[in-house]
């Protein structure tokens, strides 16, 4: 019972934000809706008891990522009026969710026709110590891949945001 | 006359044989000191301030009394001639109180500027030892006189005596105790009496309208045009925003135009400032309370489409570009325009000089414009008045009326209006002259000129939101 | 769970919370007086309930109220997201508050075969939660600062912002030097590993075995908690007060109190991973539950001298000039504390004369191990708090370059080598 | 509790994020609304990684969190950049690579 | 570049203080030092207890609150010559002149009023009047009021403040 409360009320946090950034205008509140989202994201993590992705999950999305959003959101510093006009937006969103809905009730679908149910995790579940093993016994390639994308990323991201160069 | 070159100090200029040095020094922008030269009055040679060294004379000569002859070779600076102006200029200060802080003069002075210029010498005279004279003398037509700060430069009795011909004012006394002064039981008195204000050099005539009332180097002179009659004299118009306050006009001042008045204008006009500002419709009215814009382009909305004779009437007052406005304004929601100018006449008023009997300063405008004079004799629904003096006598179901004073004259919606300072346009005086006058003041919040009340009332017309 | 569970959740929570909200009028106090003393001068020290000044505490606690009465203003240029401008303060004081929480008080107890733990939060990541949890800290200043509308506002979040990425870098990979010494990301797992000595005779502390890392934490956290001399954020000499400038009343005091918790949070981290946590230097705790007796005796006898000596010293600093007060408020202040003091000693002492001379008071040993463990860590944790306030009033603020450049050009590369002569040496010995 | 809600919750916060970047034009919108549907993939696999009991789904995560920060660096800088070039986010006006009308 | 440019060796380039930690340290020694001795002994901190202790070490040149000065024979030393105000910085003093009708003088102010939450005490006005009718002699350093309006000064209020350097000090000179 208390499970499916704290469920539902981060859900509720969750997908609210989400409507945040799709419905508003500012900056601000997207910035802020995603930051809800990625906070109940987390909590959602730690109620599947993967207690390190919920700390991950916190410390990259909601603290880096919005943090980082937010100073290059000040860096360019637009005005309101710079903000795009979207006139149609709210018909635009009605469109595209026509479009979106019958694909996303087949992923619903899709994901639901797994016939299992939540069982008794194993001791240590979703601890650091398991994700660990896990990652550098059979996960080793994708992680060492991962970190030269990062790195690749890291270099375009300063070579990309330079002064000098023009577009 | 033959065009010559002379030689002032070591440069070259042409000036025409015989005439006076001093006009060429000053058209040339040559520093030359002088009290009593003025170019409207002439030189008299009093002052002895305006001395310059000629090539060829032994002592140094006054400019405002030498004709310029062939091969002049003039020096304005110099050693020698910088004494002689600092000599002279202790002796025109021999007895002068130097009560510059209480002085109104202070700040356009020419003592003070010339001091600073020439002089920076040490006093040789204690203040207590020198000559009294009376200080606190009324002359009457507002001028004070004190006669302790005069220099006898002889400008106010030669205005009195050459241009307005009233000959009130004279030097009476020898050496030391010689003073301006009235004749015993006279008063200074004529139309144009003030001017000697401004003639004065130094602080000893004061005006009595603006004695004390601010000192002279907070205030800032615009150029613009007197509209006190059709003449159209230049002015200055002195005024100054007081921490807080709104911005006030402290002044007017003549400004030098040859074409029009010269370097004078009239007492009346000088003082028509403070009409300015008194008593000055403020805020939006709808029956006589204060009303909110949206009210009044509600009502105005209504009275509109229930009437049918529309009648505007425009001052003569206002610039030609507002009557154009008005013009195309009267078209737009059909009406008819008029400018009675009966009530603009005042014989009274008018002389052969700077005064005009036509009180409206744009009458030629008008005139131009062809604006209808007469208003035929019919049922009038609808009277919109922009501020026109005669509006009150005019029978009308409905009035719109624009006024830049309060009046307790009745009507439906009554708008503040700016005053011609507070507005630029051109205007045409009697002569067919068009001057520019430009913006003054600013507008403060609702008042408002007639072209942008035209701009609010014809976007509510429209429909179009405010 | 067991009752004795419960109970030491609820004890451990309750002090982790006074710890940290109990702390912050103590903190402003004592960063006032510091600062007064620091300068020759006196800081206040007036106020008083009653006669009781208790060295001028009690003028936090009149802040506290004035700020809660102080009337709620708003620019009238901050007009729409009001209630997200109301709630950033709170992101940043609930961020600072909830880092707080998983800091270890004393070491695990073992009632009745079962170990608990003296943590608000009892988790075992506790590194990473004050990592996580202090990265979104940043977000408060930074919405606040945006939502104000206003150029210095703006500038004192991007600030921060900035800072905290430059500085995340550094902290981060300093904590990692010590995970790997360690061999955990647990705050007890850690306390317990300095409980031992290295070479023999220090005791095993981070500041000994990790002394590159240590300085390297410190100045980072310094930057984390946005104090002096790295306040550029809210540096009045330039952007007026930063962030919080559009900020008044309790919305203010919401960031004011943020980061005292802040400071008192990076305390208790410092302590904790570098100078032993709540151990005694050379003192595991199961030496002190062993020879519980003879740190008993000690206790008896060096207490009754250092209360004494206190008492000597708040008479005598307690007396002003006749000329000020002289209707004996201070003097009586003085005999009231000093018969407390004495109480309490005396209490203590009978205690300690029963645990040492019961034969079989595990529990009770062990509980009054706990306290001692939990004396000794607030008593580490003040004396950090002021080594954070006298940094603050010995050292100029950086300039905002100079702040950068540190973070980047010095500290990265040297917790980088840090890192990597840690993980060899550590690879070598095991 | 069962998995449904997770999943529909899921699906929920994937098809909002597909609808903002299909709608919006707001270049920081489009943005987030990317990272949302990233967010979305991320707890379907911890849903798997629970429901099956198997560390692999929640390793995937762990991965993908670090090609959000990655994405995040990259796509900020190009909106910094773009924000730079035209003084606006608005999708529309970055339209270099499109036909000209007449030549259509 | 005249020869009497000293030049003076740049510090901070040696390693240790490019460190900057032995430099904190000495820092940090000074204040711990201060703060020990203080709290040691916190009565030898020299402070004066204010609202008790008055400061009684005010100079003559300290620039207190102002006052308009009376001449010889009692009556006001200003005479509105707006100098004050012209050379006010903080444009915080408001004067009203008007005909002045003692026979001392022709002119004086009708008002005269310091807004002394606008005024940064720089003295310039003291500086500035040629009849030496205005001074901040007063030792007055604190004004306590309840509004906005409490703290303009106006002319009566003025002339009512008396200098505190003596009496033969407190008339206006010549």
């Amino acid at each position: 019972m208390l499970e499916n409360s704290i469920f539902a009320i981060l859900s509720l946090f969750l997908i609210g934000g989400a409507l945040m950034v799709l419905l508003s205008r500012e900056i601000v509140l997207n910035a802020f809706g995603f930051l809800i989202a990625m906070l109940a994201m987390a909590g959602l993590f730690a109620l599947l008891e993967n207690s390190f992705l919920f700390l991950a999950q916190i410390m990259i999305s909601a603290g880096a990522v919005v943090v980082l959003s937010l100073i290059a959101v000040t860096t360019i510093n637009l005005k309101r009026d710079n903000l795009p006009e979207e006139p149609n937006k709210i018909r635009w969103i009605v469109i595209s969710a026509l479009i979106v809905s019958p694909i996303s009730l087949l992923i619903y679908k899709t994901l639901t026709m797994v016939n299992r149910k939540f069982q008794e995790t194993v001791d240590g579940y979703g601890t650091l110590k398991v994700i660990g093993g896990e990652l550098f016994s059979s996960w080793v390639l994708p992680f060492e891949i991962l970190s030269v994308l990062l790195l690749a990323a890291m270099l375009a991201a300063i070579v990309i945001a330079r002064k000098e160069s023009e577009i | 006359m033959k065009s010559i070159d002379i030689i002032v100090d070591g440069q070259i200029y042409s000036a025409t044989k015989g005439s006076l040095l001093i006009d060429l020094l000053i058209k040339n922008d040559l520093k030359v000191p002088y009290f009593c030269y003025h170019e409207a009055l002439g030189a008299d040679g009093n002052c002895r301030m305006c001395m310059v060294e000629i090539e060829g004379q032994k002592r140094p000569q006054i400019a405002c009394d030498t004709l310029i002859k062939d091969n002049m070779i003039v020096k304005t600076k110099g050693e020698m001639i910088d004494g002689v102006h600092r000599d002279v200029l202790e002796l025109e200060l021999v007895n002068h109180p130097v009560d510059c802080p209480v002085c109104d003069q202070a700040g356009e002075c020419k003592l003070q500027d010339f001091y600073m210029d020439y002089g920076l010498y040490d006093s040789k005279i204690d203040v207590a030892e020198k000559v009294k004279h009376e200080k606190h003398i009324d002359l009457g037509s507002s001028v004070m006189l004190d006669q302790e700060r005069c220099v006898l430069c002889a400008r106010c009795t030669r205005f009195t005596s050459n241009i307005t011909k009233t000959h009130e004012l004279g030097i009476i006394g020898r050496g030391d105790h010689a003073r301006v002064s009235t004749m015993p039981g006279k008063k200074l008195d004529n139309p144009y009496a003030m001017n000697v204000v401004d003639l004065c050099p130094v602080g000893a005539l004061t005006s009595k309208d603006f004695r004390f009332a601010q000192r002279v180097w907070f205030l800032t002179s615009t150029p613009s045009i007197c509209q006190g009659c059709a003449k159209g004299c230049n002015i200055y118009v002195d005024h100054n925003k007081l921490k807080y306050k709104d911005e006030k006009i402290y002044r007017f001042r003549p400004r030098r135009n040859d074409e029009v008045n010269g370097h004078f204008i009239c007492d009346e006009g000088r003082l028509s400032y403070k009409s300015l500002q008194e008593e000055r419709q403020e805020f939006m009215e709808i029956d006589g309370r204060e009303a909110t814009l949206g009210e009044v382009l509600g009502r105005y909305d209504t009275l509109l489409k229930s009437s049918e004779n529309i009648v505007i009437l425009a001052d003569a007052n206002l610039y030609i570009e507002e009557l154009e406005k008005i013009i195309s304004y009267a078209d737009s929601i059909g009406a008819k325009l008029y400018t009675p100018m009966e009530s603009y006449v005042d014989e009274e008023f008018g002389d052969d000089w700077l005064r005009s009997s036509m009180r409206a300063s744009n009458a030629k405008g008008v005139e131009m414009l062809s604006i209808a004079d007469k208003i035929p004799d019919e049922k009038i629904s609808l009277l919109i008045d922009f501020n026109h003096p005669d509006a009150k006598s005019i029978e009308a179901e409905h009035t719109i009326s624009m006024r830049t004073h309060s009046d307790s004259g009745k009507s439906d919606i009554v708008l503040p209006l700016a005053s011609y300072l507070q507005s630029s346009g051109k205007i045409i005086n009697e002569d067919g002259i068009e001057q520019f006058s430009d913006r003054v003041l600013e507008c403060s919040e609702p008042v408002a000129t007639v072209s942008e009340w035209i701009s609010i009332l014809s976007r509510a017309d429209i429909g179009g939101e405010v | 769970m067991t009752l004795a569970a419960i109970i030491i959740a609820i004890v451990s929570f309750a002090l982790g919370a006074l710890l940290a909200l109990l702390m912050i009028p103590v903190l402003v106090w004592l960063e006032r007086r510091g600062a007064g003393l620091i300068q020759d001068r006196l800081g206040p020290n007036r106020t008083n309930v009653g006669g009781f000044r208790f060295g001028g505490v009690v003028q936090s606690f009149a802040d506290v109220v004035k700020l809660v009465l102080k009337e709620e203003y708003y620019p009238s240029h901050i007009k729409d997201h009001r209630w997200l401008f109301i709630l950033a303060p709170m992101i940043t004081f609930v961020a600072a508050l909830l880092a707080f929480m998983v800091i270890p008080f004393a070491d695990n107890i073992v009632i009745a075969g079962e170990s608990l733990k003296i943590q608000a939060l009892p988790v075992e990541y506790g590194v990473l939660w004050y990592l996580a949890i202090g990265a979104v800290g940043v977000i408060g200043i930074f919405f606040g600062g945006w939502l104000s509308h206003n150029k210095y506002s703006l500038l004192g979040a991007s600030r921060a912002g900035s800072m905290m990425i430059s500085y995340e870098l550094p902290l981060g990979l300093s904590v990692l030097a010590f995970v790997i010494t360690y061999n955990s990301i647990d705050f007890n797992a850690m306390v317990a590993w300095q409980s031992g000595t290295v070479l023999g005779f220090l005791p095993a502390w981070g500041i000994v075995v990790q002394p590159l890392g240590a300085i390297i934490l410190i100045i980072a956290l310094f930057a984390e908690t946005n104090r002096a001399p790295f306040s550029v954020s809210e540096g009045e000499s330039e952007i007026v007060a930063g962030y919080m400038t559009e900020y008044t009343a309790m919305k203010f005091a919401m960031y004011f109190m943020g980061e005292y918790v802040a400071m008192n949070t990076a305390s208790a981290v410092i302590i904790t991973m570098v100078f032993g946590g709540y151990q005694l230097p050379w003192v595991s705790t199961e030496m002190l539950i062993e020879n519980f007796r003879y740190f008993a005796w000690a206790i008896m006898v060096v207490m009754p001298v250092v209360v004494y000596f206190v008492i000597e010293w708040m008479y005598k600093n307690n007396a002003v000039r006749p000329t000020v007060i002289s209707d004996g408020s201070r003097e009586f202040e003085a005999k009231v504390l000093s018969i407390v003091m004495v109480v309490m000693t005396l209490v203590v002492e009978v205690i300690l004369v029963y645990l040492s001379s019961a034969q079989d008071a595990v529990l009770g040993t062990s509980i009054a191990v706990m306290l001692l463990q939990i004396v000794v860590f607030v008593v580490k944790l003040m004396i950090f708090n002021l080594f954070f306030i006298l940094v603050r009033w010995t050292l100029p603020r950086f300039r905002y370059d100079q702040v950068q450049d540190l973070g980047w050009r010095y500290l990265l590369p040297l917790s980088l080598v840090n890192l990597f002569i840690t993980a060899i040496v550590v690879v070598g010995v095991s | 509790m069962s998995q449904e809600p997770f999943f529909l919750v899921a699906t929920l916060l994937f098809s909002i994020g597909l609808i903002g970047v299909m709608s919006r034009r707001n270049l920081f919108a489009v943005y987030i609304s990317i990272e949302l549907m990233l967010s979305a993939i991320n707890l379907i696999l911890v849903t798997f990684s629970r429901l099956l009991g198997d560390m692999g789904g929640s390793v995937i995560v762990l991965l993908l969190l670090a090609v959000i920060a990655a994405e995040a660096a990259v796509f900020l800088a190009m909106i910094i950049q773009l924000a730079r070039a035209k003084k606006t986010i608005d999708s529309d006006y970055f339209s270099h690579l499109r036909q000209p009308k007449e030549s259509l | 570049m005249g020869k009497n440019i000293k030049v003076v060796p740049r510090h901070g380039r040696e390693f240790k203080d490019r460190l900057y930690l032995p430099a904190i340290y000495n820092g940090m020694k000074i204040t711990f030092k201060h703060l020990i001795d203080n709290v040691a002994d916190s009565n030898a901190v020299d402070t004066l207890e204010y609202p008790e202790e008055q400061p009684t070490d005010i100079t003559e040149r300290y620039r207190g609150l102002h006052r308009l000065t009376h001449r010889d024979d009692d009556t006001m030393a200003c005479v509105a010559c707006f100098m004050c105000a012209t050379a006010c910085p903080s444009n915080c003093i408001f004067i009203e002149a008007t005909e002045r009708n003692d026979g001392k003088d022709e002119k004086m102010p009708s008002r005269f009023a310091i807004d002394t939450l606008e005024c940064v005490f720089c003295g310039y006005c003291v500086e500035a009047c040629p009849c030496d009718a205005i001074r901040m002699d007063t030792g007055i350093f604190s004004l306590i009021g309840n509004s906005r309006e409490d703290f303009v000064l106006e002319r009566d209020q003025l002339l009512k403040h008396k200098g505190v350097f003596g009496e033969e000090n407190s008339r206006a000179r010549k």
